[in-house]
């Protein structure tokens, strides 16, 4: 019943047969990520563009291999940096000079001096969670379910092993074809990954 | 080797977190109207041990709030009358009624009547039943329309919040304090503009400081 | 792979990873922590923590149900042990911050292998400080719900934002929420190494579910590196608000003695002091207990005593510019207090603080000492008292003798003060533990970052031996 | 109008009831706790810790925690069945009344809020109140609602009842014949009713004897007056009169006189700006006490010295015919004091005054009437009267007394109030002799005399019963009850009218029925009148002309007078917390420190810091003291100023049979008392190597820093009076105008209330702390909690000694919070529990306040409370009814303080808002400090009204605010205290 809804409003994991991808892609396994880089760049030689790299550790050089763009998250972190000010000092004026005008040491009912320390923390707190899960949207994270760990050697990817998949939705693709390609990069280990 | 993860798990697990995120916020938002005072404080109608109706005497009979709460215009409290004052006129009136019973008893003893409380104020609230009287404020303001109660029932929440709201604009609460106890008393045209005037001549401030009810 | 203890230009300048390690040796090496039975020691350390950490509850405990008398608070001593521990505990929660985001951006290298184990010290610290103003009012139910602005419909009241106190709450609750953050993205990539090593599926689903489904593609590495890099950003001057925010407290006060405006800077630098100086003391042990003397190296202790040597100057040189300040503003009730200090009745307080402050340190002008790890550990004990000391001094002698001699009075500490006290190191040690036995207590995709630079650099020094 | 009472317990943890006291009365819990043997509670917190067990409180704590109070608890309205008189719910009623101490009679005026008997307060057609009161008489009512209040006739401890106890009277009476058998022991009375009925008593019992003894009496004054006069005479000064004042061991602003009078008097003297010349006050004594710390010069002088510089006063006068050889030669600076004071004596003749106190024998009183008649001051600054009351030779009386018990010559004696076995000279073991003969003992409380007594009847506390009295000067007052018997209990009267036969025993009609026949014709009114004014008109007496006979009176003098042994002497007075051990179970007053010592909870022997160095002993060292040849214990306390070779002991502590605040509470030292040594006496000490704990609420005694040796100025402004001249010329220094970060607050508007207190009269006699205590519901916390620094006074007394440790000057300076207007406690309170009224009253809010402690440690003045603890954890029922009303009983984690009693200026606002919205009159809000100040030197008020008295008195020159440079604008100001130094002496 709930499946049958699920289904036809074809959420992840319930898309009809028609819909549903056959293929993730095919992934290589190389030793260094020197190794990873060259391979990344003869691909795009080769006219290969829809690519992704999987590392224990963060390649600098990978993405710009990758041609992928820059992350817009510090874009994200400043509007809310500027939203937590604003909030800080709302809160303390409406409270303090609006709604209960209470004469504390013959202070003025709203000052900025006294109010500075609440306006930096609100927005350190506001830009530190924006920075946090505006990463977990871009990154799309927690997805529990991604057609990599279909590949049989992927926990490498989190300890010595540099990963490298081209993805089924590149125009260029086909399978077997791929997999030679990346064999003759150099790679450990190929396989075709079903989505 | 396949994944841990079941394709489905991610949609499953979005739409349980969905679900409790639903459940828990209309139960905080029941919760929170239900615990607002106004909700959780009003409609108290305890069980008296005379069913005395003000909506026959004070209604009915016409009876002015006076004639029993003698004191409300000279002290804090607003005193519920002695037994002496039921009995000015049930000597002769219902003399003989069994609903009675406890109220001549009480006269013959001189033991109070046990009547229940029923607007009840925190014990570090001071209110003074004398400044609002004197100052015009009706009995209706915070009590209701008594005069239409069989029961007395708490109608308004007494919190501090409602308590301030008439302290910052007491406009609409203030009549000439000759009217106070005419609960069914409307002024010609807006109240809120008879009652700037009054505050106005009278020079009626209500404070919102602290001390003004806590001391 | 090349023997890096052979190439003589990393013996100039030591490695941070040590034993030729390869990627998987680390791997290897910090999962093991994780998955393998904990050391004897470790549960020689639970045996000793929980009963104190008990002991904390009952303490607490007691102090709800009788009241704020059991301490040995008085008048005119309002604030006795209580807001000592607080500030003494925010402060030791400062190195982990400091560690993970002023380094990070100074792109210190040799940060990696510490600073998971001092971001989680700070966050545990930063837990046991925020016990104190929270109960030091034996209320707390009520401190709990009336210190946070929530709209209150029952009394139409709201907090009065010009006082420190309400500084306080923001400042130290947004401290522990970004350090929560800061740590938990770390750990990330990490725990997706938990995951993918688990062979049980108790540990694949526990594992998996924390590490949020993480890759390690290139995509996510990019925001994932652009967020930590904006997360260190935001820590660092966030770091030195919330130590500023406490010396607040004081120096927003008119009491002598607290009314002092070197406090912001003489409190963030004694924080970093007695922050690092708690590292120390847990990385000798955890270095000890597991043998990880590969990836927290010499060089590791050997700079974190330099960051000691240098606080403790700056918090020795306060010292002096408050007593010359003292003296410079000809204010008999300042000039009294600073002597009062030094000479009065608890002249032990202000000599101990002095003698593990200002002197101890010292030894580090030592490599001798420096590179000794018993030295290190007792040199960065004493430093735990001595900064101590100083919050007490600060505190309880500015507060028994102010302005009128009518009111003056003596702080004595009860049982209740004591455990309490004892208490919060019980909590303190079980979180670390239990932290050291469930999670990577040292960051390894970082690591093997480092250990990618060493070996290309090893490549470079072989200049295309292949 | 008493039947009625309303507890209402303005308590946070909240419980309101109305109760007729009969049907309290009648609950089970209310007869079974007046039945028990030791009702439990009370004063338990005063033994602190103990009784708390963790697990219970941990519940109550987390049972607290989950705070939402869902079901509200049903709440009863008990309204009464017929009406009363006057009364309205809500509004207290004040009745006027009269008490006395050691034949010393005031005036009193009780409020009584639905029937209970609240606060006590002065009444001003009192010619010895004038409206105020002193510290004891404010405690008063706590005692009424004491717990620990005898509460059961006994027969030899037996429960029995009235009716029992008048058969066996009924049959006894028949057995005494002409009463040769019978004695009445009962305290000094001046009530003419009482008279009356001793009269009819003599005659009925020819040869029964009724013996009046005071442990603290005034006899020795009379005594003197006989030597000189012939006739026993009552003196009357007139302090106001005086220009020059010399007081010879007398502390007549303090414990030597029992009324507020003399104290108006002075202090009206001490304010320069008043134009009349300022006194001039010269003390000479042993022990330090606040006559001493008012005076201008102070001479240090064993009590047994007084009589010599007497003599040598006289002859430095030469008052005619006084041929007079000195006793012992004075010292250098004695004979220049001698010198300066005889000289202003003479230089103010007719206007000075020499009095000695009730310790001096009588031919030093007697020497003092002539020496005032030689100055001419007799007729204008001391007159004489008959005594209010038939003087007596107390301790021979009570002497032969002892014997007839030793002898068996007694078969019954009746103990009518006071507890004799306790404060009866040593000279006999009383309890034993009591016990030998049927001893029926009239006692409030279980006392030492109570436990010696075949009989042991109730005593009626003075608010609960009828009586009369009659002042110093004669004026007669009716004494009404405020509330009926709390514990049946009867007073002196009845039994006396008992004994007497009388058919009538109920103390109103035994009252009534004596002024009626004194008034005759119009009694009716003139009893109504009485009551309502709480004076009798026309009853002072008749000044009488004395004429002293000089030579005779020297002749009697130099054959009396021995020269004093050298050596230590021990000095017997009574104390500012039990008086004579009255008021042993009186929280209030253990808890309110000792003027001087600032000891609590305790006395002391004090004694001067050289005999102490000389002797090796510190404070709390325990020192065994010989004399007379008894022995007694007592801690040592030194005390600044205090006489050498001197040791000073208060009286009533150390009670063994007791309520549970007062049992063994300090040292009992009466049992060094005997006829010879009464008042002092030569005595060896010992230090016995032990020590004792004696907790003091000040622990620093001056304005001058340790390590530094700074005085702290701007806290305590003193001028000599040539200074304040100068100052008055060139006008007050206005502070440097603060320049400030923010814009001033507007405080133009509206009523601005402030207060002006006048360190150059007060006295710090402490009325005002007491009176604060029982007006705003302040808890006790005990010795422990004061030890720590916890004590809860909103109004604190601080006391600095300036000068030499030997021989100090002191000052006192009453604290409470002075209302800042920049207050700094307010900008830290995170949740805004304490913030401004736009009157100017720094607010406390506790409902509000969390508990952060933040506001007390920044307070400059620190006098910010905090409930460290329930302290109204484990106060009984009964102990209640003392709770002010208007005013909220904290609870613990809450900070409190001062607020210039809000609750007496809401109750005048809204009063003045019934009466038309008329503007409050200057004067016509009191504070409770203020009502009770015998010098008059706090005075409150709007300083927006130029014309107010307080608006005045900071206008003066020597108006200046505590710790000005801190910019907190406090709204209480300080005018500084004037000395009138002797040049000659400087």
């Amino acid at each position: 019943m709930l499946e049958a809804v699920l289904s036809k409003l074809g959420l992840p994991g319930y898309e009809p047969e028609a819909a549903r991808q056959k293929f993730y892609g095919v992934i290589a396994d190389f030793d260094t990520p020197e190794d990873l880089l060259r391979a990344i760049r003869t691909a795009r030689a080769a006219g290969y563009t829809r690519m992704e790299a999987f590392s224990p550790f963060p390649i600098h050089g990978a993405d710009e291999a990758l041609g992928a763009p820059r992350s817009p998250l510090g874009r994200i972190v400043i509007v809310f940096a500027l939203l937590g000010l604003a909030a800080a000092v709302l809160l303390q004026w409406w409270t303090g000079a609006v709604d209960y005008k209470l004469i504390i040491a013959g202070k003025p009912l709203f000052a900025l001096e006294p109010s500075v320390p609440i306006m930096f923390e609100l927005a350190v707190l506001l830009s530190a969670f924006a920075a946090v899960l505006g990463m977990f949207h871009l990154n799309r994270i927690p997805t529990y379910y991604h057609p990599f760990f279909n590949y049989s050697r992927h926990p490498g990817a989190s300890n010595d092993r540099f990963l490298l998949a081209i993805e089924a939705q590149d125009p260029k693709f086909q399978p077997e074809e791929a997999v030679r390609f990346l064999e003759s990069c150099g790679s450990r280990h190929t396989e075709v990954v079903e989505a | 080797m396949s994944a841990f993860f079941s394709k489905q798990f991610d949609t499953k697990l979005r739409l349980a977190a969905a679900a409790v995120v639903v459940v828990l916020g209309t139960g905080g938002a029941v919760a929170a109207y239900l615990l607002h005072p106004r909700q959780l404080d009003t409609g108290y109608t305890p069980v008296q041990p005379v069913p005395y109706s003000h909506k026959l005497h004070a209604g009915n009979l016409g009876m002015d709030c006076l004639y029993c709460h003698t004191t409300v215009a000279q002290s804090n409290y607003a005193a519920v009358p002695m037994t002496e004052i039921c009995m000015n006129c049930h000597v002769r009136v219902k003399e003989k009624s069994p609903k009675l019973q406890p109220v001549r008893d009480s006269y013959a003893t001189g033991k109070p009547v046990e009547w229940v409380k029923v607007h009840r104020l925190p014990d570090y609230v001071y209110f003074n039943h004398r400044a609002h009287v004197t100052a015009g404020v009706s009995c209706v303001s915070c009590h209701g329309r008594v005069d239409q109660m069989t029961e007395v029932r708490q109608v308004q929440p007494l919190s501090m919040a409602w308590c301030l709201d008439c302290h910052r604009n007491p406009a609409p609460h203030v009549r000439p304090p000759e009217l106070v106890t005419r609960l069914d008393w409307q002024p010609e045209g807006d109240p809120a503009m008879l009652g700037a005037r009054l505050i106005r001549e009278k020079g009626i401030h209500p404070p919102d400081n602290c001390s003004a009810c806590h001391r | 792979m090349a023997d890096l203890a052979l190439d003589p230009r990393m013996e100039l300048n030591p490695p941070l990873v040590r034993g030729g390690m390869t990627y998987t040796d680390v791997t290897a090496k910090i999962s093991s922590i994780v998955e393998g039975k904990p050391p004897k020691q470790w549960y020689i350390a639970m045996a000793f923590a929980v009963p104190l950490a008990l002991l904390l509850f009952a303490c607490l405990g007691y102090l709800v149900a009788t009241g704020i008398g059991v301490w040995g608070n008085n008048s005119p001593v309002g604030w006795g042990w209580d807001i000592t521990n607080f500030v003494w505990w925010i402060g030791i929660g400062h190195a982990g911050t400091l560690i993970s985001a002023i380094l990070f951006l100074f792109r210190q290298k040799w940060r990696t292998s510490i600073n998971r184990a001092a971001e989680a010290m700070t966050l545990f610290a930063v837990a046991c400080a925020a016990i104190y103003p929270l109960f030091h009012t034996g209320r707390p139910w009520r401190a709990a719900y009336w210190l946070f602005p929530l709209p209150n419909e029952l009394l139409h009241m709201w907090q009065n934002f010009r006082s420190p106190l309400m500084w306080d709450v923001f400042a130290v609750s947004t401290y522990g929420t970004v350090s929560a953050l800061f740590w938990f993205v770390g750990l990330i990539p990490d725990l997706a190494t938990l995951r993918d090593r688990a062979t049980t599926p108790l540990r694949k689903t526990i594992y998996g579910l924390l590490s949020l489904g993480w890759r390690g593609s290139a995509t996510q590495w990019r925001h994932y590196e652009l967020a930590y890099l904006l997360l260190a950003g935001l820590s660092t001057p966030l770091v030195l608000s919330v130590h500023s925010i406490v010396s607040f407290d004081f120096a927003t006060s008119l009491l002598p003695g607290w009314h002092t405006t070197i406090f912001p800077p003489y409190f963030v630098a004694g924080a970093v002091f007695s922050g690092f100086a708690m590292v120390v003391t847990l990385m000798t042990l955890a270095r000890w207990i597991y043998g990880l003397e590969n990836l927290i190296t010499m060089k590791h202790l050997e700079n974190m005593c330099k960051v000691m040597l240098a606080t403790g100057m700056i918090v020795g040189f306060a010292y002096g510019t408050e007593f010359f300040i003292a003296w410079y503003s000809a204010n008999q009730y300042e000039r009294f207090i600073f002597l009062n200090r030094a000479f009065g009745p608890y002249w032990w307080a202000y000599w101990s603080m002095i003698a593990c402050n200002v002197i101890a340190p010292q030894f580090f002008w030592f490599r001798k000492f420096r590179t000794s790890i018993p030295a290190m550990f007792i040199l960065s004990i004493f430093i735990n008292i001595g900064m101590w000391f100083e919050r007490f001094v600060i505190i309880a002698t500015s507060l028994h003798r102010d302005f009128l001699p009518s009111s003056w009075g003596y702080f004595k500490p009860t049982w209740v003060d004591i455990g309490t006290y004892a208490g919060t190191f019980g909590l303190f040690l079980t979180l670390f533990l239990l932290f050291l036995r469930y999670l990577p207590a040292i960051a390894i995709s970082e690591v093997k970052g480092v250990l990618h630079q060493q070996v290309s650099a090893g490549h470079a020094a072989h200049g295309g031996s292949h | 109008m008493n039947e009625l009472i309303q507890l209402n317990l303005s308590s946070l943890t909240g419980r309101k009831y109305w109760r007729s006291l009969n049907q309290l009365a009648d609950t089970p819990e209310f007869r079974q706790w007046v039945e028990r043997e030791f009702p439990e509670g009370a004063s338990e917190l005063l033994d602190s810790g103990s009784r708390r067990t963790l697990l219970k409180l941990m519940a109550a704590g987390f049972g607290l925690a989950g705070l939402t109070a869902c079901r509200r608890p049903v709440e009863k309205i008990l309204p009464l069945s017929k009406g009363v008189e006057g009364y309205v719910h809500g509004r207290p009623l004040h009745y006027a009344t009269a008490v006395e101490a050691c034949g010393v009679a005031t005036g009193l005026v009780v409020e009584c809020n639905d029937g209970r008997p609240t606060k006590v307060e002065g009444n001003p057609r009192h010619p010895y109140s004038l409206g105020a009161t002193n510290a004891f008489q404010q405690a008063m009512i706590l005692d009424l609602y004491d717990p620990d209040r005898a509460r059961q006739v006994q027969k030899q401890g037996v429960k029995s009842s009235w009716a029992d106890f008048e058969a066996w009277w009924l049959e006894q009476n028949t057995k005494l014949g002409d009463g040769s058998g019978l004695r009445i022991l009962s305290p000094r009375s001046t009530s003419p009713t009482l008279d009356a009925l001793k009269a009819e008593i003599a005659k009925k019992y020819p040869q029964s004897v009724w013996v009046e003894y005071e442990p603290v009496s005034f006899d020795r004054v009379l005594e003197g007056a006989r030597l000189a006069f012939g006739q026993p005479l009552q003196p009357h000064y007139r302090f106001d009169q005086a220009d020059v004042i010399v007081a010879l061991d007398c502390d007549f602003l303090g414990l030597d006189t029992l009324s507020a009078q003399p104290v108006r008097q002075f202090a009206s003297r001490r304010r320069p700006e008043e134009g009349r010349e300022l006194n001039r006050l010269y003390a000479v004594e042993a022990n330090f006490t606040v006559t001493g710390a008012m005076a201008d010069h102070r001479l240090r002088a064993r009590a047994s010295d007084i009589a010599a510089f007497a003599l040598a006063l006289a002859r430095e006068l030469n008052v005619t015919g006084a041929e007079l050889n000195i006793v012992n030669q004075p010292a250098a600076r004695e004979r220049k004091f001698l010198a300066a004071v005889a000289k202003d004596l003479l230089a103010h003749r007719g206007r000075s005054l020499v009095v000695a106190g009730p310790r001096q024998p009588a031919e030093v009183h007697a020497l003092v009437a002539v020496i005032n008649q030689a100055l001419g001051n007799t007729g204008q600054t001391v007159s004489y009267t008959r005594p209010p009351y038939q003087p007596s030779d107390s301790l021979a009386a009570v002497q032969k007394l002892a014997e007839d018990l030793a002898a068996g010559r007694v078969s019954t004696l009746f103990v009518l109030g006071g507890n004799p076995v306790f404060t009866l000279p040593a000279t006999a073991d009383w309890a034993p002799l009591f016990r030998k003969t049927t001893a029926v003992v009239l006692a409030a409380d279980e006392n030492e005399t109570w436990k010696a007594a075949a009989w042991q009847l109730p005593e009626a506390h003075p608010f609960e019963s009828w009586g009369d009295v009659r002042a110093l000067d004669g004026t007669a007052s009716i004494r009404q009850p405020q509330i009926q018997p709390l514990y049946g209990g009867r007073s002196a009267l009845e039994i006396a009218a008992l004994i007497a036969g009388r058919t009538e025993r109920r103390g109103h009609d035994l009252v009534r029925s004596f002024w009626a026949a004194q008034w005759g014709a119009g009694a009716e009114t003139k009893w109504k009148k009485a009551l309502y004014e709480g004076v009798i008109e026309g009853t002072a007496l008749p000044p009488v002309d004395a004429k002293a006979d000089a030579p005779r009176v020297f002749a009697a003098v130099q054959a009396a007078l021995k020269p004093a042994p050298p050596g230590v002497e021990a000095v017997f007075y009574p104390s500012w917390h039990a008086f004579d051990g009255r008021f042993a179970n009186n929280a209030w007053l253990h808890e309110t420190p000792d003027p001087m010592t600032k000891l609590v909870w305790d006395n002391a022997a004090l004694l001067s810091p050289a005999t102490a160095r000389r002797l090796g002993v510190k404070d709390g060292d325990v020192l065994e003291i010989t004399s007379g040849g008894r022995q007694a214990r007592c801690p040592a306390l030194v005390l600044p100023g205090h006489a050498d070779d001197s040791i000073s002991l208060q009286l009533g502590f150390g009670r063994s049979a007791c309520g549970r605040v007062g049992r063994s509470v300090g040292h009992r030292v009466e049992g060094l008392r005997a006829a010879s040594n009464f008042w002092f006496g030569p005595a060896e000490v010992r230090n016995t190597g032990a020590t004792y704990r004696l907790v003091t609420t000040q622990e620093h005694h001056t304005l001058v820093e340790p390590i530094t040796g700074l005085k702290r100025h701007n806290i305590v402004e003193e001028f000599t009076l040539g200074e304040y001249r100068h100052r008055a010329e060139h006008g007050k220094h206005e502070p440097h105008p603060a320049t400030d970060l923010f814009p001033e607050f507007d405080y133009s508007k509206g009523y601005q209330w402030a207060m002006a207190i006048d360190l150059s009269a007060c006295i710090g006699c402490n009325a005002c702390m007491v009176a604060c205590t029982a007006e705003n519901n302040i808890p006790v916390v005990g010795k422990d909690q004061v030890s720590k620094g916890r004590e809860m006074h909103w109004i604190r007394l601080d006391r600095y000694f300036s000068g030499e440790e030997d021989d100090p000057q002191a000052v006192m300076q009453p604290m409470a919070c002075v209302q800042c207007e920049k207050a700094p406690c307010e900008s830290v309170c995170p949740v805004a529990a304490t913030a401004h009224s736009p009157e100017g009253i720094n607010e406390m809010a506790y409902n509000r306040c969390v508990g952060t402690r933040y506001c007390l440690n920044n307070c400059p003045y620190k006098v910010r409370r905090f409930n460290f603890l329930n302290w109204n954890k484990d106060v009984p029922e009964i102990r209640k009814m003392v709770f002010n009303p208007d005013v909220t009983v904290r609870m613990r984690g809450v900070m409190e303080k001062c607020n210039y009693c809000v609750q007496r200026i809401e109750e005048k606002r809204s009063q003045a808002k019934a009466e038309g919205r008329r503007p409050i009159r200057d004067g016509e809000i009191v504070t409770a400090c203020q009502q009770a100040c015998p010098a008059d030197a706090i005075v409150f008020g709007n300083i927006n009204d130029p014309e107010s008295r307080v608006s005045k008195l900071k206008r003066q020159a020597r108006d200046y605010s505590v710790l000005e440079e801190l910019n907190t604008r406090p709204r209480t100001s300080y005018l500084a205290r004037v000395r009138n130094p002797n040049p000659e002496l400087v």
